[in-house]
């Protein structure tokens, strides 16, 4: 397969920018460091040339940014979509958050994306360089010279269960389309499952006890797109802004989890985010496993148009009652 | 700030027995934003309602809390009350301290302190009311009967001459039900049919009518006042407009061995049919599971002999879209089945047969002209044995049967058996009942002339089995006056079979969204005060569709279904529930959940601009509900991630105050 | 009566057509349960908030239950339907996050079932009782 | 100065924690986090722990007090609970600094008793940082990392741990430990500063520098053309001002727990779309404001009311959490790009 280099997408994006098919380009702008890449919006080509970066910390879904980016942009912006980030467009356009019209999706193949935290806790701190290799990386350290590491021992957690190569919405291609994946993203969702109530609850109230309520999940989510969250407003009754104990936590979470539940598609964005490095998306995994439990496989996004399960229904549903105690007997 | 009044009422002793009324009272007086609390013995008198008023005017208030019965029975009443003394209705709650407390409990110190906590959640919920103002509908001028039995017809009638157009949906090629079958009437013993076909007639003739036979309701949309409804005409292969019912094409068809639906299969009718000599229509239709034509091609003697060119077999079902502002239910009843009576030897003997089979036998235009002849032999029977509550009152065999009283049963009965005795003196009689029932006008007369004029032996006791024996059926059963078994030979039996209601009402119920019990009958609104008009508005109900009942009783109902939506469609225009839902266009962004949920598609999106942040202008697309079409049933709010569609009258505060009102 | 008798709060959203008026039958036919079930009326069971029912936990409910017409029978059609799968997957993650599954209920009463109102309130009481006081989901704010 | 040997700091340790509750730095699943020392914990070797020791002084949450409403009568009830002395141990030059800075802000008048409270009684011991990581630019606000601030300034060499008492609080301490310690130690104090400077001058960041920054520079930086695409990609989230040791901005929010109400404290972020909402409404209504006053704070309003100093101390904290990797540096790069003067 043909590997994605920088050069090629600042090509296409040049390419793109100079016919006027596109008059600025949604990508990912160097930092200080290897690891530390921006979404950022190209307008100029200089800037895009000495700037645009992409590699293997590119994780960033970059789909929701197009509702802030579209609504002011006269010309259609170029957006470089990985497998999944399609699903979230989809799903975004499903619920008419943005102008097709106004983007052209470039999408390109992901083989996965790098976690700089797992890096950190093999390397140590004091990064100073981390170059990609076939495999995996180099990392060139203050402290513990340099040091190699495989690439799926440094994966995105996502990315470790990635469901789909494939993509679902794209103008152009760059390489070839891939395939919706066999995956295990559903065994950790079941290994909570199998545990007792008192297990669960433990595991639950002391992943959630860390919560400090930054909001970073939700932000980052491209579900969450209220103009104004529940949470945020002080005439919704829920709102708050710092959980005093683990109640408000846990609402935070499970109504979050319920508000995106249908619509989420997977993304694992929320726990990539997460300054906690609490697992969020076993919360929303639950749903979809449910969901595809109960009412049919539903893959949020796949589709533009489709119906999200919970504003859908059969006359032969599960009724609650059943679906709590599928586990017992 | 609310200024709220309390209002606990002591419903006599229903409430002031079991919950210290003044206890509440002052307790609730404490309440935030409670500003005057009283109780009275009646809140609901006029003299109640009187107290209610003077108090808004000497107290100012602006909200009422009224602690007695279910707001199912009176709130409409204090609503009325308020908006009398100039508080908008909606700023009226009921905490229901009777059916939901002192009525269930027993101790009075359980019942004060639960009556305290139910009146305490309505006033939190009445200090976030907000005064609401109902929306107004156009009235479509023309109402739907389903069902055209003896009770379409009455509605349908009724209305019509009210001057409102009426159409007629039947799914049998003609109109006139059940009562079209039966011979004669209890308890005057009149003929069904002379009665009721000048009746089809007038149906026929008159010009605010129209009958769409052979048709169902295949979908109906919209609101009291705007309903639109689908309604699916059956291919019937004969065309209505040009068939002038000579009857020719019945004669000639050879296909002569088709089941006679109208004789209840007891002789034999051609795959073109007119179902009775009196149908209304008086069009031909044919059976496309029995015609040759239909089946494979070969035939079309009909349509040779169809000196009206009327024969079509190319018909297909159509599709009709029509618009009305009332619904009438008037789908019927039908028989139970008697597979599950073994005991009765039904399905082994002929001559055992179901009231309504005997009906047909003894109509002169039935099977046997009217003759009394055992269905299996022709031959006349002496002994006759009438079973009654067959499947009725099963209230501990409630799989084969119903656990209801079918009500009808006891004078058709009678009425069988004095006929009997009548024509055919030579006939000996029976009657098992477990109670015999006539509370209707002239009925129990009717009822012990049967057994007292005309020497019917009524036995109480129930017929354990029926044993067919050569050509005898012989019957076992107990006398439990005489406290004995009996034992007869009879040459028929007839089972007086439990009522149910027609098989196509559960799917209509559905598209009407009108509510059934759980034996499958139209609830009412109210089982006393709003017989004849289902929970949901603009549907109402007409005979045997809500409960067993008599013809007197469903052309009472009838009509009276008909005065109700003559009422309704007097009006130009009407008053809408204002408890909807409405969108906070500032928070929706336009994610369409809400539109997907609504039942009514009362949700439409608009591209609005609103002021973005430093004077710049956004358009965003927003929800925006339609009042008239919304029935307030709040799916739209939970499907709403960010609140922005919130429901009127139950608004997300209001329901979490009472949770935390509840809970506290 | 014992002292320190476990009282549970018990929330009950009722459904305006079929619920409540089987709350009203059983009421009319002086059918028992607990005085520790109160009712909140809702137009229908779907409008019933997920929030609603964590608010009621948050504010010391032991259990909620929620009681609308029977699939089929909703007067607006379709909102028990989505009731339906809104609670199957609230409880489904409630039990996912450790709270007691049987805290709350999803129960389809009709406007003629009063009886089956009663015998279900006594049933989830009784069940609420043997769970006894909701720890999982509390707000140590709200208690007293 | 005062040592002991390595293997003898949890000695050290325990001695401490019989007088006041301890706090050091320990792994937990996800990086280090101050712990209550108990026998059996180990300390973290991390460089910093996940949250700085702001915590300690300004929690995130904390209930100011509760109110009682029976009729018109409102009964304030100061729940306050007298604070206990207690003793961090392990906190790095650029959380030390921290504290001045929030000091700053809580302890002029009208000072914030709440705060005041636990800065009486707790004590700081700093650690000079042996190992700063790429992240770390303190010496950008002249922070010397090998030579922290603290009551009690902490040197781990090779072989012992090395104490030097600074503030009276701090000596006193030190002194309580004599049992458990002995004098010396400047020697491998000398050599562990000398090894951390040696270091610190191959940080990635050690030439980004503030001094375009600082006192009455608003005018020269609130329009800057750049704070658009440096504040483009911002979620919104408040990631870098929750895990930041010097942000100190709260809200007072009260809740309703049916039978009163309790008034609490909590972090606010100036990322929020809600922060300083007033009645007529939201001051800074688009994300470029909000991402432009956090750093102006940091860079330019913070000196300008305080002397000069920088409401940053360098930690790094942010440059690793934030989602989207924007972060100060970045924009002190990109402002300072532009033409000076």
């Amino acid at each position: 397969m043909q590997k994605i280099t920088r050069e090629i997408l600042i090509d296409k994006a040049a390419f793109l920018l100079s016919t006027g098919v596109v008059g600025s380009v949604f990508g990912w702008r160097a930092g200080e460091f290897d690891y530390d890449v921006t979404p950022a919006l190209f307008t100029d080509k200089t800037d895009l040339k000495n700037n645009f970066v992409f590699g293997d910390f590119c994780g960033a879904n970059v789909s929701k940014y197009l509702i802030k980016a579209t609504k002011n942009a006269e010309e259609k912006i170029l957006v470089f979509l990985k497998p999944c980030d399609t699903y979230s467009f989809n799903q975004l356009l499903t619920e008419h958050r943005f102008n097709r019209e106004k983007v052209y999706v470039v999408g390109i193949p992901c083989e996965g994306m790098a976690d700089v935290r797992k890096i950190k806790e093999k390397a140590g701190e004091g990064i100073l360089k981390i170059s990609s290799t076939e495999d995996g990386v180099i990392v060139d350290t203050l402290y513990n010279g340099t040091i190699s590491l495989k690439k799926e021992d440094i994966l995105l957690e996502r990315c470790k269960n990635c469901k789909s190569k494939k993509h679902v919405a794209y103008d152009e291609l760059i390489g070839e389309d891939g395939t919706v994946l066999e995956n295990d993203r559903f065994d950790e969702v079941a290994a909570l499952e199998a545990m007792s109530p008192e297990e669960r609850f433990n595991f639950w109230q002391n992943e959630l006890s860390r919560c400090i309520r930054c909001n970073a999940c939700r932000d980052v989510c491209p579900a969450c797109t209220c103009e104004k969250c529940v949470f945020d407003n002080p005439e919704s009754g829920v709102e708050n802004k710092a959980a005093y104990n683990s109640f408000e936590e846990k609402m935070f979470h499970i109504i979050r989890a319920f508000h995106v539940a249908g619509r989420c598609t997977d993304c694992g964005e929320c726990s990539r985010v997460c300054p906690q490095h609490i697992p969020l998306h076993l919360l929303n995994r639950k749903f979809i496993k449910d969901i595809n439990q109960f009412y049919g496989e539903y893959q949020a996004g796949e589709e533009v148009g489709s119906r999200a399960p919970l504003v859908n229904y059969t006359k032969e549903d599960i009724e609650p009652n059943d679906a709590v105690n599928k586990g017992d007997k | 700030m609310q200024r709220i009044g309390v209002f606990v009422c002591w419903c006599g002793s229903n409430i002031a027995a079991t919950v210290d009324v003044e206890a509440v009272s002052q307790a609730l007086a404490k309440e935030p934003g409670v500003v005057h609390s009283a109780n009275y013995q009646y809140m609901c008198s006029q003299a109640g309602q009187d107290l209610i008023r003077a108090a808004i005017k000497e107290h100012k208030l602006t909200g009422i809390v009224v602690c007695s019965c279910s707001p199912r029975m009176h709130e409409m009443t204090f609503r009325k009350t308020a908006e009398s003394a100039g508080i908008n209705p909606y700023m009226v709650e009921i905490a229901n301290i009777r059916e939901q407390c002192s009525w269930i409990h027993k101790d009075i110190l359980t019942g004060t302190e639960k009556a305290i906590v139910l009146g305490r959640t309505a006033i939190a919920k009445v200090n976030l009311n907000a005064p609401l103002t109902a929306g107004e509908s156009p009235v479509t001028k023309r109402a739907l009967v389903i069902g055209g039995g003896i009770a379409g017809i009455q509605t349908a009638l009724d209305i019509a001459d009210a001057g409102f157009e009426v159409d007629i949906v039947e799914k049998n090629p003609t109109i006139g039900g059940k009562m079209a079958q039966l011979d004669k009437t209890f308890p005057t013993l009149d003929c069904a049919a002379c009665i009721l076909t000048p009746k089809m007639v007038d149906v026929a003739q008159h010009e605010k009518i129209r009958i769409f036979s052979y048709s169902e309701v295949a979908a109906v949309k919209g609101f009291v006042g705007n309903f639109d409804v689908t309604i699916k005409k059956k291919a019937r292969y004969v065309r209505e407009d040009v068939c002038t019912g000579c009857g020719l094409c019945t004669e000639k068809c050879p296909v002569k061995k088709v089941p006679n639906e109208f004789n209840l299969g007891m002789d034999t009718r051609r795959a073109i049919y007119i179902p009775f000599a009196q149908a209304v229509p008086k069009v031909a239709t044919i059976d496309a599971d029995y015609c040759n034509m239909l089946k494979n091609g070969k035939c079309g003697v009909c349509s040779k002999v169809c000196t009206a060119k009327a024969i079509d077999y190319e018909q297909k079902d159509t599709l009709i879209e029509e618009k009305y502002g009332a619904i009438v239910v008037a789908t019927g009843f039908n028989p139970i089945s008697m597979e599950k009576f073994d005991e009765y030897a039904y399905s082994q003997s002929k001559d055992v047969v179901t009231s309504l089979e005997f009906e047909r036998i003894m109509n002169a235009a039935g099977p046997t002209q009217g003759k009394l002849v055992r269905p299996s032999d022709g031959k006349h029977p002496h002994t006759l044995v009438f079973v009654q509550c067959v499947g009725s009152r099963c209230a501990n065999c409630a799989e084969k049967g119903k656990e209801y009283c079918s009500k009808i049963c006891c004078m058709y009965t009678a009425k069988h058996a004095m006929l009997t005795r009548d024509k055919y003196p030579d006939t000996d009689v029976y009657v098992f009942y477990i109670d015999v029932r006539t509370p209707g006008k002239n009925f129990d007369e009717f009822y012990r002339r049967a057994a007292e004029e005309y020497g019917v032996h009524y036995v109480k006791g129930m017929v354990g089995k029926v044993m067919p024996e050569g050509d005898k059926l012989m019957v076992r059963a107990s006398d439990l006056i005489a406290n004995k078994q009996i034992n007869i030979a009879a040459d028929m039996v007839i089972l007086a079979a439990a009522i149910e209601p027609d098989k196509s009402a559960r799917s209509i119920a559905t598209m009407l969204t009108a509510s059934m019990d759980t034996n499958d009958f139209f609830t009412e609104a109210h089982p006393k005060l709003r017989p004849v008009e289902s929970p949901t508005a603009g549907i109402f109900l007409s005979g045997a569709c809500q409960g067993p009942k008599d013809i007197p009783e469903t052309v009472a109902q009838a009509g009276a279904a008909a005065a109700k939506v003559i009422g309704l469609l007097a009006k130009d225009k009407l008053k809408g529930n204002p408890c909807v839902a409405s969108s906070n266009e500032l928070m929706c962004n336009g994610c369409s959940s809400c539109e997907r949920v609504c039942p009514y598609g009362a949700i439409s999106y608009v591209d609005k601009e609103f002021r973005g942040p430093n004077r710049t202008v956004l358009v965003r697309r927003v929800a925006q509900v339609n009042p008239a079409v919304c029935q307030g049933c709040g799916a739209c709010t939970v499907a709403c991630p960010s609140g922005a569609m919130d429901l009127k009258g139950f608004a997300t505060k209001q329901i979490m105050a009472e949770v935390d009102a509840i809970c506290k | 009566m014992q002292v320190n008798e476990f009282k549970p709060k018990i929330v009950a959203f009722c459904c305006n057509w079929c619920s409540y008026a089987g709350a009203d039958l059983a009421g009319s036919n002086r059918l028992s349960y607990p005085a520790d079930v109160k009712i909140i009326r809702v137009p229908c069971s779907c409008r019933v908030n997920p929030m609603f029912i964590l608010r009621a936990f948050q504010r010391g409910a032991d259990g909620v239950i929620i009681c609308g017409c029977h699939p089929g029978d909703c007067h607006y059609t379709s909102g028990n339907y989505y009731t339906r799968r809104r609670m199957a997957l609230l409880f489904s993650m409630l039990d996912y996050l450790g709270i007691e599954k049987d805290r709350m209920r999803l129960e389809w009463v009709s406007a003629a079932e009063g009886a089956k109102f009663a015998t279900t309130m006594n049933e989830f009481t009784e069940k609420i009782i043997s769970l006894g006081e909701n720890k999982r989901l509390e707000d140590l704010r709200c208690k007293k | 100065m005062r040592k002991c040997k390595v293997e003898n700091i949890y000695t050290l340790l325990g001695e401490i924690s019989k007088n006041a509750k301890l706090y050091i730095p320990v792994d937990q699943v996800n990086g280090a986090k101050f712990t209550e020392y108990a026998e059996g914990l180990t300390l973290s070797n991390a460089l910093k722990t996940e949250r700085s020791i702001k915590d300690f002084f300004f929690p995130q949450t904390e209930n100011l007090v509760d109110f009682k409403v029976s009729g018109k009568i409102i009964e304030i009830i100061d729940n306050r609970s007298e604070m206990e002395d207690f003793v961090i141990f392990g906190a790095r030059a650029c959380d030390v600094r921290s504290m001045e800075i929030l000091d700053r802000v809580f302890l002029s008048e009208p000072v914030d008793t709440y705060y005041a409270n636990r800065r009486a009684h707790g004590i700081i011991i700093s650690m000079a940082c042996n190992r700063p990581a790429e992240t770390c630019f303190c010496s950008t606000f002249g922070i010397d990392a090998s030579k922290p601030a603290g009551d009690i300034v902490c040197y781990k060499g090779e072989n012992e741990y090395v104490f030097e008492g600074v503030t009276e609080k701090g000596k006193n301490l030190l002194e309580k430990l004599n049992a458990v310690t002995e004098n010396g130690g400047e020697d491998t104090a000398k050599i562990v500063q000398t090894e951390i400077k040696t270091i610190l001058d191959k940080l990635p960041l050690k030439d980004v520098k503030a001094d375009k920054f600082g006192k009455d520079k608003t005018d020269k930086f609130f329009n800057a053309p750049e704070w658009k695409t440096l504040s483009e990609a911002c979620l919104g989230c408040g990631t870098c001002t929750f895990v930041c040791p010097t942000c100190q901005c709260y809200d007072i929010k009260d809740f309703n727990t049916n039978s009163g109400v309790k008034r609490f404290r909590c972090w606010d972020s100036c990322m929020y779309s809600d922060f300083t909402r007033m009645s007529a409404g939201q001051p800074r209504p688009t994300q470029l404001e909000r991402f432009r006053q956090r750093f102006m704070h940091k860079l330019v309003y913070y000196p300008t009311n305080n002397d000069g100093i920088f409401g940053c101390v360098g930690c790094g904290r942010c440059l690793s959490r934030c989602p989207i990797s924007m972060n100060i540096v970045k924009v002190m790069k990109k402002l300072g790009e532009g033409d000076n003067e």
